[in-house]
């Protein structure tokens, strides 16, 4: 798993937003797919939900949690929506 | 040449005349519409205002998403829907969904069918404030289990002092 | 002593404004509701105004007599109905129910019971006016049928110059 | 059969009231129940429904095609209704 590390921005809403403290950062990574990327900044800011009840937006498209990462990609971290 | 969307997104109160009146049609034998408002208390506790956090480019286009999948099953004329973002105060309308069809039947499903889909689907968050000076986002803990839209107990809250135990399948609460 | 009627029948246009206001309530997170309007033909034929003949007295005890049924039925908190009577044009509300409950599924549910029954047992008569000149009461072949309100097929003309060999179990037609 | 004979009130609407081209008039009848008096004047006006695809009222009450009829009872009768 010799990944190259690349650039991204992480954006957050709702709940991530608060628990990381900020709406968006860059990080540098070497996830290739948003899945990987969210375990990353679960650990780091806390986020105590599962990636499977959250969803993913990259570059404002929803996406796939397994579809590939690319550099200067904008990933999108939404938690679970209000629901009923 | 985009069509205009069908779904909107409004930092203002919902102007339901206006957003009505964009689907009158003579051939409409029936109108069922949905309002969701603000209400006093959820899950038990006393709620006194509600922010509604969104993001705007996917709501919308997954709202005309939703509303086209509607077009597509029911036999329906036309369908809108708004959202609010931002501060509600009680009794406020968060979301309208209206639908012209010519028959009551494909009206009602139609109607229904868009309202469980946006709640679920659209990236929304609800943040309540409750009477004694706590507050939290509202998640849904029945998300897996979609097949249960609007079931009694759907709602929870995840408070913001919950610690990294939260951390488990299902959700954990503040309360 | 007697309870305002939740039912009402009115011979102007319908203010579904202020009929819904009446509803307004700080527990109710959802609100639904159908308008029924004229639409431009019916089974096929051009419709260009309809007229509405009603027993009022017993149009409002059976309506508010409906009502109080959702209310026991479902876990709703109020419900209205208003229906309109004499001469209407394309596009006016001819009949409005609006229902506030808690939670959306109670909602949807009772708006859905009272149109049907409103339908099917109110004393209301709708006569048709069509482009090509003629006109004829409407009627509901399928009110042995119950089962399937609102059933497409489920409307039929009783024209006016059919003769006695119309007096056969079902409905014939004049068209 | 030797009913008596009583004098009621029939009233018509929609339908009933143009082909009766009246909307009320008295009737002198024997007949025991709004049911057999709908026969009666489904006769004579040509009334094309069956009872059981209608309603009647008694004095603005609805009421059983098969109760009793009273002198002075003022009987509606009630075409089919719009339904769908």
């Amino acid at each position: 798993m010799s990944a190259a590390v690349k650039a991204v921005t992480a954006e957050y809403f709702a709940v991530f937003r608060e628990q990381a403290g900020t709406d968006r950062e860059t990080v540098e990574t070497a996830a290739e797919t948003p899945a990987a990327l969210y375990q990353e900044l679960a650990a780091r800011h806390g986020f105590a939900e599962h990636a499977e009840r959250c969803k993913v937006a990259v570059n404002d498209t929803l996406s796939d949690w397994h579809s590939p990462l690319a550099e200067g990609d904008r990933v999108l971290f939404f938690p679970p929506v209000a629901g009923g | 040449m985009e069509q205009t969307a069908r779904m909107s997104v409004t930092a203002s109160a919902l102007d339901i005349a206006t957003l009505q009146a964009a689907l009158d049609d003579a051939r409409a034998g029936g109108y069922a519409s949905f309002e969701g408002r603000v209400r006093d208390r959820n899950e038990g506790r006393e709620v006194c205002a509600l922010h509604y956090e969104v993001h705007a480019p996917i709501c919308i286009s997954e709202g005309d998403r939703i509303i086209a999948e509607a077009l597509a099953r029911f036999d329906i004329l036309d369908a809108r829907c708004s959202h609010r973002t931002g501060d509600l105060e009680l009794g406020e309308v968060a979301v309208w969904v209206g639908v012209t069809a010519r028959h009551r039947d494909a009206a009602f499903a139609a109607c229904r069918y868009i309202i469980d889909e946006v709640k679920h689907r659209l990236p929304i968050w609800k943040k309540e404030f409750y009477v004694d000076g706590d507050s939290g986002w509202v998640n849904c803990a029945g998300c897996a289990g979609h097949a249960h839209p609007g079931a009694p107990g759907d709602a929870r809250v995840a408070g913001l002092s919950a610690g990294q135990d939260r951390r488990v399948r299902g959700v954990a609460h503040s309360r």
